[in-house]
């Protein structure tokens, strides 16, 4: 029941508010379906819910993206409210364009994280496009509509590949024994070892490309910079840091079913490929960067491919991928609500016209200089620790340049980034002009989340260590 | 005792940190929270440092903390114990420098955050030294690079100190990579991060440790201000507010040297070629930095340059330690080791007494350029005579402190030459000039400094109506060159301190008999000094005392309407010494001769840039960047081009799988 | 060295032979020349008479104008304590003491620069500009002949080194030590300004350069200063007497007159190269003292290839 | 059966290669219609009576497609493209007689992959897998090489009409609610595409996706 009220809550306000447009309604059915989602998470950390058969069930794995999407939910919606609300901004009756779908894609995305059925999972992350792709055309300008365009045509036909993907697993269950396949994880885990290794390794190319289109790896990351760039700031802060999250868990389910049957290696090899084409190509795109929103999203685009060298190096990278899951999310989703605090201070999304923001905006620059750091992998902060982890991996494993490359790359893209942010966080107020007012609603969610990234970066509960252990071991790593 | 007052150090200089920001915009408080704060703490890491060298042996104690991958392991022995002094003392002192300094800005920037960052660099530094664990190495390193980068950025509104921020910023992330496959090469060959762990495991073999040296020399070089790695010291060091540039200068990139000194702790016996590396880069270092110094125009940077030049000198220290550790030639090396960290404190000493007179320069003129400086030993005395003590020791003469530590190494040297032999010998032997000239031409620069900024007359506006700094930022500069003097004539005493991490550098059990016996004539002769310059100012007194005593204008040749435009400029004064080493230096020259029979104007500038930076790294900079740019036009907007990567992908993909299990 | 006489004895000629030495050079030039020329004793009495009289400073002078004798000459006079004189040691020898030596002619070369820009005078910051290049090129020539003696004695000390000289003929190495002897000659003139470096008896302000840096000091302080290029002449000289003559090392009446012996020597030398030499032009100067300090590398590269390290 | 069915799945490549090579719209989306038409009834031609599948399940399915790929969407397209006022594609990117060529080594490489991914279970049918293939990446071509909004959404049809061929192989395995899903996403999915490209002609005043390439690096 529990699992079951987890999709459908937010499915059922989501439906609710389609319906109802009053300005009240919308915001309590925002902030009530994420507190009661946020409670539902935090409840199924405790009492682990009961799997509903064998198509919904919640294992580490789902419970960590599971608890990443609430909680960013959460913070997107606090934030929402006030950027929706604020008197400057946009009119409140623009609300029920916004609220519906976004509490149908926490549905769609608790749904993906809670279904061991790789059909259902398929419908779910095709159903998050769907529900998605309104919010991504919210401005109601051409860039909003063409990017809203791109990111629907180019993640459905990605989609559609997986579920290609999907059928071809389930053609080589059918091949593995006899009896009517299941498309269940525990049903193809059983039949992996069995499986015709042609169509297994078809199908987790298919599921790869497919999902992994949806995930932000290059070079099917294309949509990924338009659809950040053209979204409200909640919403992109949610695309980054939950959605492709569980486009990445896709890509982890099939490749579970390769742990299963014993032939790993190969996908392993594609995603540390796939992973390091990733990095690189964001990289290059991060310098010179004109447009801070888009240098977020490639920036996202580089740390799926560190998750996916993670996972694709396995060992204690895939822990330190799990943690960078976790990390990443965090720091990217409160970048990303403070790309919206400085886009409302300055009107543009050019960061060449934005400077001194830790002058003029004194909460939000200095936060946002926090989270760079914290994005660029700097002490103190969480992913400092995450790529040390996977780093150390790399190097310790049976390629040693792999290590070398790996940290080469992030360090430029570190540098990259900071190319395009410095000269937006430094620089003295121009003469004449006050510091902005902050309101503490667009401030606080942020922080929250660059106080969990800096919590991460010295501390990790014992705990949560033992967790992410576990996790990591079910997708094929260590601790 | 010596680590719970350390880490209490590194307590208050946190806990002061964050008070400091805490307060918010009352900046004064601010200010004076974090200056007690950092003195606070700089007294508590000095008394653990002390402590300890006194003690001797190590302390070792890990917490009960978990970071995420590594423990928090601190530790202090004699080789931390050192640095952790020099870190204490010089930070201690610009600290109280920098109250005074940074009040002229209370209005215009906030203090508050650059006292918490002030304190935030220290605390980093001091965890630097204490760290046991390379995690919390690299975290304490990582922090240190960041409060530092925030300090040099504090007048981020100039586009000249962004951009030197962003240099520093690239530098320090690209010399860092070099130390994570550094320290993750450790942990694979140990098995773990805990440097106990690395000292157990012995020498990695099988050119391991080949690589290892070579990874340290690249990275913890960077942070030093190894030629040519040290392009971004120049830039960095004159756009930081002067108490940091002392500190940075004095301390930070002495950081370096410790990481160097520690990670060849654990590579085991060095081979020759590692001593003579350090030797070469010793050289090129030292002489390239003192001949960049020459031809600088603007004070901080030339002092900056210095920095090149000294940690040129520290390698040239570590080079003969290295070499005669690679001999078992005990002397020699516990002479060259000794005389490199004996050079970190005096450099960290004299070096942040230079840029704290640089900075008192600053506030007093707003002048950094040294060509429109002069005549400011009148009105500023005390900084024109501390800043005299710095010129001179900084020159490694007696009866200062740099002459101390250049004396080990010389005689490190000259003992090398005789008894190691064979190529470790010729490279010994190599110091000695290079020392030499670099000692003989930076004398030429400090007189060209001194004189030039302090003595004849003003030659602007600005430098005429100086006033002398306040007594905050009078008294570290006395102490500093008070602390100065006294290593120079108290050689023994401060030696002693440094030789148990020398001892420790060189792997030695105890001090080879003899090598410090010479010591108390180096005091002779500095008293002896002292005294008969004393006795020539009495006889001379005692002599005018019954003559007549005038003040005239100064002899011009015959000349009688000389202007303060006429005396001699710091770049002509400096002509003659670069001449010959003209194709060395990247020098642009603007000339405008005089032409026709009355000429009107008359120009000559000559501007020397750096030629690693300029030649090598940022055309190879530039060249990525563009490589980077053409990649651009994958990104080209259409949504079919997009789907043709997707199909691409997959059929590679595709066809590379199936194909490999085709039957 | 130990005792009283031996240190009275090598104080006595410290402070009372290095206005000879002038004195022995211009005679020497004016032998040459074929005049009479001044007396030998005249460096004492200008000496004498400068003390006796009063100075005047230039109004942009300071403190540092003033001190710039007292150190040059306290600096010098250190330096020679620490170098032997009449004897294989000096009252102030140390182990490394060749080191202190030449740091201790550093210091006396700094303040005497520092002076000259003290004065606001562009001729006489052209004279400190042209000393301080010189100056930095002389030292990498000093060291290496210093290290061509020091290396086979093992230390840098004079005592060892004066000690290991090699006095038989046939010895291997002794063209080494020639060429030591050569290079600290070409020391000496630079150290000294002399010719070819510097011309002591021009009369141009354009083309000096240690005249033209004490060119405002006057009075005690101008006694003092050429007083101290005196010493400095004798202090240095003194290196070179002891690679070309052997004075014994325990000194005594026979070290003393080996050791005066071997400084006239050195003055009638010094008075027959100026004498028969032109001042080089000025920019061929680093040229001239990077060839002697390139010179004496080849003298250590010799010694290396002997072996003797 | 086998040959019945292979009857119509060459019937389906043929509709494929028809699309490919027509610059008409409405043409295309009629073919895609009668390509829908062909495909509700491939799962009762491949599982017939008898065939180990449920009827029920077998005739939910092939009314479900022959609502969605043969009655809504068709008829959701030629309204968007009326609509837009589009008739024919001037300029493809890859030209018509270029996309023919491409689309038959499309087909050669789907059999070469059906080849070595040899069909597992009991399915009836030689050229499903090649018509799957061919189908999904002929359309992956359309998406490719034509500009007009109302056409790519016509290969998406394409694409996933061939995972639908696929998708037959396993009725057996499927339960029926998931294939119902799978259906009413990809008609979720063309009704929001349709709604899209109603916004686009009204924001452009045309259906041509090259003004939708401001959005750049």
């Amino acid at each position: 029941m529990h699992l079951v009220a987890l999709v459908a809550i937010p499915a059922l306000f989501g439906l609710l508010t389609l319906r109802w447009r009053a300005v009240p309604v919308q915001l309590g059915a925002l902030l009530g379906g994420a507190a009661l989602h946020l409670g539902l998470t935090a409840a199924a950390w405790v009492w682990r819910p009961a799997p509903l058969g064998d198509s919904l069930a919640l294992d580490d794995v789902g419970m960590l993206f599971l608890s990443i999407t609430s909680v960013l939910f959460a913070a997107a919606a606090v934030y929402a409210v006030e950027y929706l609300t604020a008197p400057t901004h946009y009119e409140p009756a623009k609300l029920h364009r916004f609220v519906p779908y976004l509490l149908l894609f926490l549905a769609a995305m608790t749904l993906v994280t809670t279904t061991h059925h790789f059909a259902v999972l398929w419908v779910a992350i095709e159903a998050t496009t769907l529900a998605s792709a309104p919010l991504v055309y919210f401005y109601r300008r051409g860039p909003a509509l063409e990017a809203a365009w791109k990111y629907l045509m180019i993640c459905s036909v990605g989609i559609a590949l997986a579920l290609l993907g999907t059928f071809f697993l389930a053609a080589a269950a059918t091949a593995a024994g006899p009896g009517a396949p299941s498309l269940t994880l525990r049903g193809l885990t059983a039949a992996a070892p069995a499986m015709p290794r042609a169509w297994l390794r078809a199908a987790f190319v298919l599921a790869l490309v497919g999902y992994g289109t949806k995930m932000g790896l290059a070079p099917m990351h294309t949509w990924l910079p338009d659809t950040h760039s053209q979204a409200p700031s909640p919403v992109s802060a949610l695309l980054s840091g939950a959605l492709l999250n569980c486009a990445f868990l896709g890509v982890l389910r099939f490749f579970q079913v390769c742990l299963a049957s014993g032939d790993a290696a190969f996908a392993r090899t594609l995603l540390t490929l796939l992973g390091f084409v990733s990095i690189a190509v964001a990289t290059a795109f991060l310098f010179g960067q004109r447009d801070y929103k888009r240098l977020f999203a490639y920036s996202s685009v580089e740390n799926m491919g560190i998750l996916a060298v993670g996972v694709g190096l396995g060992g204690a990278a895939t822990y330190g991928a799990m943690l960078h899951a976790v990390n990443h999310s965090f720091a990217k989703a409160g970048l990303f609500l403070l790309a919206g605090n400085v886009l409302r201070r300055y009107g543009t999304t050019d960061a060449r016209a934005v400077q001194g923001a830790v002058a003029q905006l004194p909460l939000s620059g200095p936060l946002l200089f926090a989270l760079f750091l914290a994005i660029s992998g700097m002490p103190p902060f969480g992913p400092f620790m995450s790529e040390l982890t996977i780093f150390q991996a790399a190097l310790a494993g049976p390629s040693w340049w792999l290590g070398v490359a790996f940290i080469t790359l992030l360090v430029v893209a570190a540098l990259g980034l900071a190319g395009v942010l410095l000269p937006m966080l430094q620089g003295g107020a121009p003469a004449g002009s006050v510091p902005a007012r902050e309101r503490a609603l667009a401030v606080a969610p942020p922080f929250v989340l660059a106080a969990v990234v800096l919590l991460l970066g010295v501390y990790v509960p014992g705990a949560l260590a033992d967790f992410l252990g576990r996790v990591a071991r079910l997708v094929g790593g260590a601790s | 005792m010596s680590l719970v007052l350390a880490t209490l150090g590194i307590g208050v200089l946190l806990a002061s940190a964050l008070a400091a920001v805490a307060v918010g915009r009352r900046e004064i408080l601010a200010l004076r929270l974090g200056t007690a704060g950092a003195v606070a703490g700089s007294v508590l890491g000095g008394a653990a440092a002390v402590e300890q060298l006194l003690r001797g042996g190590a302390t070792l104690a890990r917490a009960p903390w978990r970071l995420p991958l590594g423990t928090v392991t601190v530790g202090l022995d004699p080789l931390s114990a050192f640095f952790l002094l020099c870190i204490a003392v010089v930070g201690g002192l610009a600290a109280v420098y920098g109250a005074g300094y940074l009040r002229g800005y209370a209005g215009q920037r906030r203090l508050g955050p650059a006292a918490a960052f002030y304190n935030l660099l220290v605390a980093a530094m001091i965890g630097v030294v204490l760290a046991r664990d390379g995690v919390l190495f690299l975290l304490a390193w990582e922090v240190m690079t960041v409060a530092s980068f925030f300090l040099v950025t504090f007048e981020d509104d100039r586009e000249s100190v962004r951009r030197a921020g962003l240099t520093y910023l690239i530098a320090s992330q690209l010399g860092v990579i070099a130390l994570f496959v550094l320290f993750a090469l450790l942990r694979a060959h140990a098995g773990s991060f805990a440097f106990a762990g690395l000292l157990a495991a012995g020498a990695p073999g099988g050119g391991l440790a080949d690589v290892a040296f070579l990874l340290a020399l690249v990275g913890f070089g960077t942070k030093a201000g190894f030629w040519p790695v040290h392009v971004w010291l120049p830039d960095a060091h004159p756009a930081a507010p002067s108490h940091v540039s002392a500190l940075m200068s004095g301390v930070m990139i002495k950081m370096g040297i410790y990481g160097l000194l520690r990670t060849l702790t654990f590579l085991g016996a060095p081979p020759l070629w590692w001593g003579a590396t350090l030797v070469g880069i010793g050289i090129v270092s030292g002489v390239i930095g003192v001949l960049y110094a020459l031809a600088q125009h603007d004070l901080k940077r030339l002092l900056a340059y210095h920095s090149v030049e000294n940690i040129g000198i520290i390698a040239l220290g570590l080079g003969v330690g290295l070499l005669g550790q690679s001999r078992g030639e005990a002397t020699v090396a516990f002479l060259g080791y000794a005389g490199a960290l004996l050079h970190v404190l005096n450099h960290g000493l004299f070096k942040g007494l230079l840029f704290e007179g640089a900075g008192s320069v600053l506030h007093a003129t707003g002048e950094r350029a040294i060509d429109r400086l002069g005549g400011l030993g009148r009105s500023m005395p005390v900084t024109a005579l501390t800043f005299l003590a710095g010129a001179v020791a900084i020159s490694g003469l007696p009866p200062f402190n740099g002459f101390v530590s250049e004396w080990l190494i010389f005689v490190g040297a000259f003992r090398g030459g005789a008894f190691l032999g064979g190529g470790a010998g010729v490279a010994a032997l190599a110091v000695i000039p290079a020392l030499a000239l670099i000692g003989g031409l930076a004398v030429a620069c400090f007189v060209k400094v001194y004189g030039v900024v302090f003595l004849g007359v003003a030659r602007s506006d600005a430098a005429a109506s100086a006033h002398e700094a306040g007594a905050a930022m009078r008294w570290p500069m006395v102490a500093g060159a008070a602390l100065c003097l006294a290593i120079g004539v108290l050689p023994a005493t401060f030696v002693g301190l440094a030789a148990p991490a020398a001892l420790q550098a060189a792997a030695l059990a105890a001090e080879p008999l003899g090598v410090l016996g010479a010591l108390p004539a180096i005091t002779r002769v500095a008293l002896i000094l002292l005294a008969a310059a004393a006795a020539l100012a009495l006889l001379r007194a005692a002599l005018l005392r019954r003559a007549a005593v005038r003040v005239a204008p100064t002899w011009g040749c015959g000349y009688p309407a000389a202007t303060p435009r006429m005396q001699y400029t710091a770049a002509s004064f400096a002509e003659p010494v670069l001449a010959p080493f003209a194709s060395l230096l990247h020098t642009t020259v603007v000339d405008e001769r005089p032409a026709g029979y009355f000429p009107r104007t008359a120009r000559h500038e000559e501007h020397v840039g750096d030629m690693a930076g300029e030649r090598l790294l940022v055309p190879a900079v530039r060249r990525v960047l563009d490589a980077a740019g053409r990649l651009r036009v994958l990104q080209a907007g259409r949504i079919q081009l997009y789907l043709a990567y997707v199909l691409a992908t997959l059929l590679v993909l595709l066809v590379w799988q199936v194909a490999a299990v085709a039957p | 060295m130990n005792g009283i006489l031996p240190v009275a004895a090598h104080v006595a000629l410290l402070v009372l032979l290095p206005p000879l030495l002038p004195g022995v050079i211009g005679k020497t030039k004016a032998l040459v020349a074929g005049r009479r020329g001044p007396p030998l004793l005249q460096t004492y009495r200008d000496i004498g008479k400068l003390l006796r009289k009063g100075a005047v400073y230039g109004r942009p002078t300071t403190w540092v104008f003033r001190a710039g004798p007292l150190v040059a000459l306290a600096a010098t006079f250190v330096a020679g304590l620490i170098v032997p004189l009449a004897a294989g040691s000096g009252p102030l020898d140390f182990a490394g003491d060749v080191v202190a030596f030449a740091a201790l002619l550093g210091l006396g070369r700094f303040f005497t620069m520092a002076a000259a820009l003290d004065t606001a005078s562009s001729f006489e910051g052209m004279g400190a500009s042209r000393e301080a290049a010189f100056g930095a090129f002389v030292e990498p020539g000093l060291f290496l002949a210093l290290t061509i003696v020091c290396i086979p004695a093992g230390s840098a000390t004079f005592a060892r080194a004066w000690a290991a000289l090699p006095w038989t003929v046939w010895s291997p190495t002794w063209p080494v030590v020639l060429i030591a002897a050569v290079v600290l000659g070409v020391v000496l003139l630079a150290e000294n300004s002399r010719i070819p470096v510097d011309d002591p008896a021009t009369h141009l302000e354009l083309t000096m350069i240690h005249e033209v840096m004490v060119l405002d000091h006057s009075g005690p302080d101008l006694a003092f200063i050429t007083y101290g290029a005196a010493l400095k002449l004798l202090v240095v000289a003194a290196l070179l007497v002891h690679l070309v003559v052997p004075v014994p090392a325990e000194g005594g009446w026979a070290g003393v007159l080996w050791f005066l012996a071997g400084t006239a020597a050195v003055a009638v030398v010094i008075g027959v190269v100026e004498s028969t030499n032109a001042r080089l032009r000025l920019q061929r100067v680093p040229g001239f003292l990077i060839g002697a300090a390139a010179l004496a590398a080849v003298g250590v590269a010799v010694l290396v290839a002997q072996g003797q390290p | 059966m086998t040959a019945f069915a292979d009857g119509l799945l060459l019937l389906v490549l043929v509709t494929d290669l028809y699309i490919l090579a027509s610059s008409r719209l409405a043409a295309c989306v009629r073919a895609t219609a009668v390509q829908g038409v062909l495909l509700a009834a491939l799962p009762l031609v491949l599982w017939g009576p008898g065939g180990g599948v449920p009827l029920v399940h077998l005739l939910l399915m092939s009314a479900g497609a022959l609502a969605v790929k043969a009655g809504v969407i068709p008829a959701l397209l030629l309204r968007a493209a009326r609509e837009a006022n589009a008739r024919r594609e001037v300029e493809p990117y890859v030209s018509l007689h270029l996309s023919v060529l491409l689309g038959a080594a499309l087909v050669g490489l789907s059999l070469w992959l059906a080849r070595v991914l040899v069909p597992p279970g009991d399915v009836a049918a030689t050229l499903l897998v090649p018509a799957a293939f061919a189908t999904a990446l002929l359309g992956f071509l359309m998406l490719v090489a034509r500009k007009y909004a109302v056409t790519q959404v016509v290969g998406y049809l394409m694409l996933d009409n061939g995972v639908f061929i696929f998708g037959q192989s396993l009725a057996g395995s499927l339960p029926v609610m998931v294939e119902l899903g799978i259906l009413l996403d990809l008609l979720v999915a063309v009704f929001v595409m349709g709604i899209a490209i109603h916004h686009i002609s009204r924001e452009f005043d045309h259906i041509d996706t090259r003004a939708l390439a401001s959005l750049r690096d």
